[in-house]
């Protein structure tokens, strides 16, 4: 049952995927790669991951995807016609993927994988003990990282610094 | 093929279709986007290897030690480094986003090709 | 009830209000805090001194510092026993009387705040250096100190002569530090404790080998001798004279100079011990008395208040190091303490007399202050008195548990160093003796009104009369304490009586005092002919040495920058610049500019990678199969 | 597929088509009551024509928006344009699903059927993602209208509603924390202890009032309602991003927004004012006792109360302005959410007790408002 479920949501997954890479319009991507993280969500949820499936729904597709969408709706970008196959880039890229695609799926298919006992319902609190036990370097590292993005984005954000030397933009 | 298998496969084709469209794609939202792909599916392979993989060091060989050292850690560290990749995904994204609207600010229209001023 | 500590952390907070706060509180309130704060430590000093008598020696250890390996007793603690109880008293006591002179010396300058903080800093320092249970602490005050006394040197930092002469301090006193750094390295590695009472008992005493002890007590010395300014590291006290008078007065009465004395007194267990510590004690003697005749010399040849007596805490110090050399390390601390009041008399004194002719220091300019000030002139005189080791003052009982301690019978050495000793009080006795006549007594040859002294800074000088006169009653005791904790052996009882040495050593002064006086009871500037001048300050040629070796290091210096450094300059930044281009545009070539070949360039890469990994993956696999 | 799972499944289908049901009904009769209350706080009478007290007056509406003509404009994006409310419906009403309005399950005809349509453990994380996903009707739609007005409109509402998701999330966080799960069940078990005095129990609104007050800002903030309605400002904007909507489609986003401002008020009843929870009496001495003890009435009566503010809120409050509202969000919500937080980490930490919580929640207050009194700059005068 749940593997057909994951089957199902694997397809939709990967058509979404399509969706991205050869979309005309960026916000078709956009929603189409939306759509991609919902299914990644949903697959997170199948593995009985839960904590990972509402991470992903409220990190990726409430906060990053809506960052996008409003980048998108906001630069309104001219359809792009994919019509040129002729461009070399182009074709060593797709050749390069595919290579890569078919490397990593090779490599993958000799991985032996064994269906561990689900973690249960407790396991937040294992999740929580080790990131902030075992794992709090990294995790106050990501958060430095996160604060220095942070100040990049604000320093990009003014139209001109000198509007940050009067303590903030023009309210008029 | 094994449950895992499904999620396994499913993140090494996103992951080459994310790569196809950085390769293809003019629009550096979109390029964007499909990087956003690639990480995610690398995200999926941790979860997919931290829930399936996690203590299994006797399909190893012993050559291998550094894989198959005694500690392979707990079944929610790959969980630990999703959530760390996301989180950092999230800043990158923010900070791209700005850059290219910046870009776009001063351009119009932007055209990855076109966008080669820092060339030597 | 443990006070110790308050002792330090009580300037310290004086010296931090002091600098933060100063403009809040106003100057009157400033210079009332710093004082109110060194008499609040001298009060704890004064605690732990009842405590140590009552109850003995003790240590407190506030905090463990450093962790060495091999190393033991670097820590935050204090060792309070008569020696550093004593000398706790003397320098907060006497820098308290310093602080309340300041008050009112100080009171026109602009910058009360920062001369407040440096001063209780200084004081701070002081007290961590003699309070310290161990060499590293100890180092750290004693760095501590030479900061604060540059910082004080300098104070009119706007005067270049009185930055050159707080560089020089500091410079020097650097030497030191880095002489009692080696002596740190030295027993820390070898002994494997820094505290004094550890390493300096018999049973660690006797594990060090005889080249160990010989090189420790060589560094000790130097560091010694740096911070006291004995020969030939002496140059650096004379010019101190630059900064305001309160600070000489505290440099060479309490702090700073009195710190070497000490540290040979507490390590004198160190040079006690074996033929290599005699032959260090000797050399300390021989040093000790040359650098007393030398610089009472030099004082005779002075024309200027303040250096004369900057030369006179030298000779006495020497005086101490002679002391310190032939064991006498009672008499070494009882003539420090003795000095440390009559010295700070004297510089308050002369600040007096500076400040009353607006800042003129040179006595040949002085003259018939004894009418218009009495009570300054009965003061200078009672500290003349007590430098010349005229009876009953503090300065005689001192002087002569030294001369005692000196002369043995039927030991030549001793008995010439005695009489270097006696030399030397005769000149003192003369050249302090002609300061005085010429300041006080002499006719006036100035013109200008005086600038006459507010209470504030007469009172201290009335307690430090005081106390020149009556800290002779408890100098047998102290000797006796000192000198049993030094040498670890009890003191034997002896009677002293009244011999020819003694009558000697009075007859000296008396002589020293007359000749001054029937020489320039009218004015006459100097006994000295010209042409002896410059032999008599034959000790400031040590400054003309060094100034002669940085001479040659800087044409060196010169010689590089005007023929070398221009080719160099020239040749290599076009070398390099040439190699960074070929280098560059050959990389130029990777930059197409293009995001997607980037794209590509990355992803072909990682494939490449993983095809790597991939094939080691199957090969160790196919191995390990 | 078993039997059971089976059952389970259908179980769940009609336990969400039930609570989809009475959230539409709800819908219908809270704009009938909305209009009448704010008649009346107006002195006017509102709508009473038709049916008895005019209480059929939401079927006359239904209908009349269901035959109204589709209008759409000719250059929107057709796809997007009637995604984007069926978005915002569904994303509210999918975010309903965790919360419980009872205590425990029932046992019905020989049934047990459990008061809520699912209970992760995650439901607070669930419930956040969920609603965060509302933003994406509000974008869409007014981007796919093609009209200048309505992608504005949209711009600032999504702006609105991501600054202030972040307030809400810190507001939440301090009650969760003192709670120890992410659950709404054990949530709300932990208030129906009634050990404010002794223990960790009572309703949190007591212990985190400072988090209440937060939360309910950030959350009509969140759902767009007065006085934070900046997008639907029809003197700036024409009705904001649903400006181009009409008919069925319109109703949809209606819908969604109250909805939405059910699930607030039902999560604020739930993390702060004890959810079923009722008197403080002994549940076990019989069926009235249970019943004044805690049930589904309790959670109604309490959502009703705060759907009863939203609408007061609405006809006292005058519309912030937008520089005001983003101010309000960021240099006042979050930052007192996070001093908050940091007084309840440390609570938690030291394992303090309810009340202890109250206290150092109020001197934490008393200690800002005291600092900001003290900083307040003397006035000074305008240069213009």
């Amino acid at each position: 049952m749940i593997t057909a479920a994951k089957c199902v949501v694997a397809v939709l997954a990967l058509a979404s995927a399509f969706g991205v890479a050869f979309s005309r319009q960026a916000v078709h991507s956009a929603l189409f790669l939306t759509c991609n993280l919902l299914c990644v969500a949903v697959l997170y949820l199948l593995m009985s991951l839960h904590f990972l499936g509402a991470a992903q729904l409220l990190v990726y597709a409430g906060a990053i995807m809506v960052v996008f969408l409003f980048a998108v709706t906001v630069l309104a970008p001219e359809d792009e016609m994919l019509g040129k196959w002729n461009d070399s880039y182009k074709l060593t890229g797709i050749a390069v993927a595919a290579l890569l695609g078919a490397c990593l799926m090779v490599v993958n298919s000799r991985a032996s994988l064994a269906d561990l006992a689900a973690p249960e319902q407790g396991s937040l609190k294992q999740f929580a003990t080790d990131l902030f036990g075992k794992f709090v370097f990294p995790f106050e590292g990501t958060a430095f990282v996160l604060l220095v993005a942070l100040i990049g984005v604000v320093l990009l954000g003014h139209r001109r610094l000198r509007d940050l030397d009067r303590g903030g933009p023009s309210r008029d | 093929m094994t449950d895992g298998m499904i999620t396994l496969f499913l993140s090494a084709a996103l992951f080459a279709i994310g790569s196809i469209g950085v390769a293809i794609r003019r629009n550096p939202l979109i390029m964007f986007m499909c990087i956003e792909l690639m990480l995610n599916s690398a995200n999926l392979a941790l979860a997919t290897f931290s829930r399936y993989y996690a203590r299994i060091p006797e399909t190893l060989p012993d050559s291998i030690e550094l894989v198959a050292s005694k500690d392979l850690g707990s079944a929610s560290d790959g969980s630990i480094f999703v959530f760390l990749v996301m989180t950092i995904a999230a800043a990158e994204a923010v900070v791209g986003l700005a850059i290219i609207i910046a870009i776009f600010r001063t351009r119009k229209q932007v055209d990855a090709d076109e966008l080669a001023e820092l060339k030597g | 009830m443990d006070f110790i500590w308050l002792v330090l952390a009580l300037p310290l907070l004086g010296s931090l209000l002091c600098s933060t706060h100063y403009r809040a509180l106003g100057k009157a309130a400033t210079g009332m805090l710093a004082s109110l704060a060194i008499l609040g430590a001298f009060g704890a000093a004064a605690a732990t001194w009842f405590r140590v008598h009552a109850a003995g020696s003790y240590t407190s250890q506030l905090a463990t510092w450093l962790h060495i390996p091999g190393v033991s007793g670097v820590d935050v603690a204090a060792l309070a026993d008569p020696l550093s109880a004593t000398m706790l008293c003397t320098v907060t006591g006497v820098a308290f009387l310093i602080h309340c002179f300041s008050m009112g010396y100080m009171s026109d300058e602009e910058d009360y705040g920062r001369f407040f903080a440096s001063l209780n800093l200084f004081v701070a320092t002081m007290v961590l250096l003699v309070m310290a249970n161990n060499l590293a602490l100890l180092l750290v005050g004693w760095g501590g100190v030479g900061y604060a006394s540059y910082s004080l040197i300098g104070f009119y930092r706007q005067k270049p002569s009185a930055v050159s002469a707080a560089r020089k301090a500091f410079l020097i006193n650097v030497v030191g530090d880095v002489a009692m750094m080696f002596a740190i390295f030295i027993i820390g590695s070898r002994v494997g404790s820094l505290e004094f009472t550890s390493f300096l008992g018999p049973a660690s005493l006797d594990r060090m080998s005889g080249e160990t002890i010989l090189a420790a007590g060589v560094c000790l010395m130097i560091a010694a001798y740096a911070k006291s300014a004995q020969l030939p590291l002496h140059t650096w006290l004379p010019d101190a004279m630059e900064g305001p008078t309160p600070v000489s007065a505290l440099i060479h009465a309490a702090t700073m100079v009195t710190a070497g004395v000490y540290l040979m007194v507490r390590c004198a267990p160190l040079f006690g011990h074996g033929p290599e510590g005699a032959d260090l004690m000797v050399i300390m003697a021989r040093l000790g008395a040359i650098t007393a005749l030398v610089a009472a010399l030099c004082a005779v040849a002075q024309n200027d208040l303040k250096r004369i007596l900057a030369y006179s805490t030298m000779s006495q110090l020497g005086y101490m190091f002679m002391a310190a050399g032939v064991g006498a390390y009672g008499a070494a601390i009882f003539h420090l303490v003795s000095h440390a009041f009559f010295k700070a008399l004297l510089f308050l004194t002369a600040g007096v007399v500076i400040h009353a002719l607006h800042g003129e220091q040179d006595i040949r300019k002085m003259g018939g202050l004894g009418k218009k000030m009495p009570g300054v002139q009965l003061a200078f005189l009672i500290g003349a008195l007590a430098l010349a080791g005229i009876p009953p003052l503090v300065g005689f009982w001192s002087k002569e548990a030294i001369l005692l301690g000196t002369f043995q019978d039927g030991n030549m050495e001793r008995q010439l160093l005695w009489g270097v000793g006696i030399l030397t009080a005769l000149l003192t006795a003369y050249y302090t003796g002609r300061a005085y006549v010429l300041t006080f007594w002499a006719p006036a040859r100035h013109e200008s009104e005086l600038h006459l002294p507010g209470s504030s800074m007469t009172w201290p000088l009335a307690v430090l009369s005081m106390a020149s006169v009556a800290a002779g009653l408890a100098g047998h005791e102290l000797v006796s304490e000192v000198q049993s904790l030094a040498t670890h052996l009890p003191v034997a009882e002896t009677h002293e009586t009244f011999g020819a040495l003694q009558i000697t050593a009075i007859l000296a002064g008396l002589i020293g005092l007359g000749v001054a006086y029937s020489s320039h009871k009218t004015g006459r500037a100097s006994l000295v002919p010209d042409s002896a001048v410059p032999v008599l300050l034959g000790c400031e040629s040590i400054d003309s040495l060094s100034k002669g070796a940085a001479g040659s290091f800087r044409s060196f210096a010169d010689m590089v920058a005007v023929k070398v450094d221009p080719v160099i300059s020239q040749q290599a930044p076009d070398l390099i610049q040439r190699s960074l281009y070929g280098t560059s545009s050959l990389l130029c070539q990777l930059q197409g500019g293009s995001l997607r070949l980037y794209a590509v360039a990355v992803l072909a890469s990682s494939t490449l990678l993983a095809l790597f990994v991939y094939g080691l993956f199957s090969l160790s696999i196919g191995a390990g199969q | 597929m078993t039997l059971e799972a089976l059952g389970f499944f259908v179980g769940v289908v009609i336990k969400a088509v039930l609570f989809s049901v009475a959230l539409l009904t709800g819908f219908a009769y809270m704009t009938y009551g909305e209009r009448r209350i704010v008649a009346r706080m107006q002195w006017r009478v509102g709508p009473n024509k038709v049916g008895p007290w005019g209480l059929l007056q939401p079927a006359a509406d239904g209908i009349k928006l269901l035959f109204k003509e589709q209008l759409q404009p000719k250059e929107a994006k057709t796809f997007l344009f009637v995604l984007a409310p069926m978005i915002s419906l569904v994303v509210a009403l999918s975010a309903y699903a965790v919360i419980p309005i009872d205590k425990d399950p029932v046992n019905l005809f020989g049934y047990s059927i459990e008061p809520w349509v699912s209970n992760p453990s995650i439901a607070v994380l669930y419930l956040l993602g969920i609603s965060s996903l509302g933003v994406y009707g509000i974008i869409l739609g007014g981007w796919a209208s093609n009209n200048k007005y309505a992608l504005l409109g949209a711009i600032r509402s999504s702006a609105q509603v991501i600054s202030y998701e972040l307030a809400l999330g810190t507001a939440l966080v301090s009650p969760l924390l003192m709670v120890g799960s992410l659950s709404f069940r054990d949530v709300v078990n932990q208030q129906l202890d009634h050990s404010y005095l002794t223990g960790d129990g009572g309703w949190l609104i007591l212990a985190q009032p400072v988090a209440f007050f937060l939360y309910w800002t950030a959350a009509v903030a969140e759902v767009n309602r007065a006085p934070f309605d900046l997008p639907e400002a029809e003197q700036e904007l024409g009705a904001g991003y649903h400006t181009e909507y009409s008919g069925m489609k319109f109703a949809m986003f209606f819908m969604a927004e109250y909805v939405n401002m059910f699930t607030v008020s039902s999560v604020a009843t739930t993390v702060f004012l004890g959810g079923p929870g009722g008197l403080p009496v002994d549940e076990s001495q019989g069926l009235l006792f249970r019943l004044l003890a805690h049930g589904p009435h309790w959670f109604l009566l309490k959502v009703y109360f705060f759907m009863f503010v939203f609408i007061w809120l609405r006809a006292t409050f005058p519309r912030f302005r937008y520089d005001q509202l983003m101010r309000i969000g960021w240099q006042f919500l979050l930052p007192l959410g996070l001093i908050n937080l940091g007084v309840t980490a440390v609570g938690v930490a030291m394992q303090w007790k309810s009340y202890q919580f109250t206290l150092a929640v109020a001197s934490m207050l008393v200690t800002l408002i005291a600092l900001s009194m003290l900083n307040r700059k003397p006035e000074q005068p305008d240069h213009h």
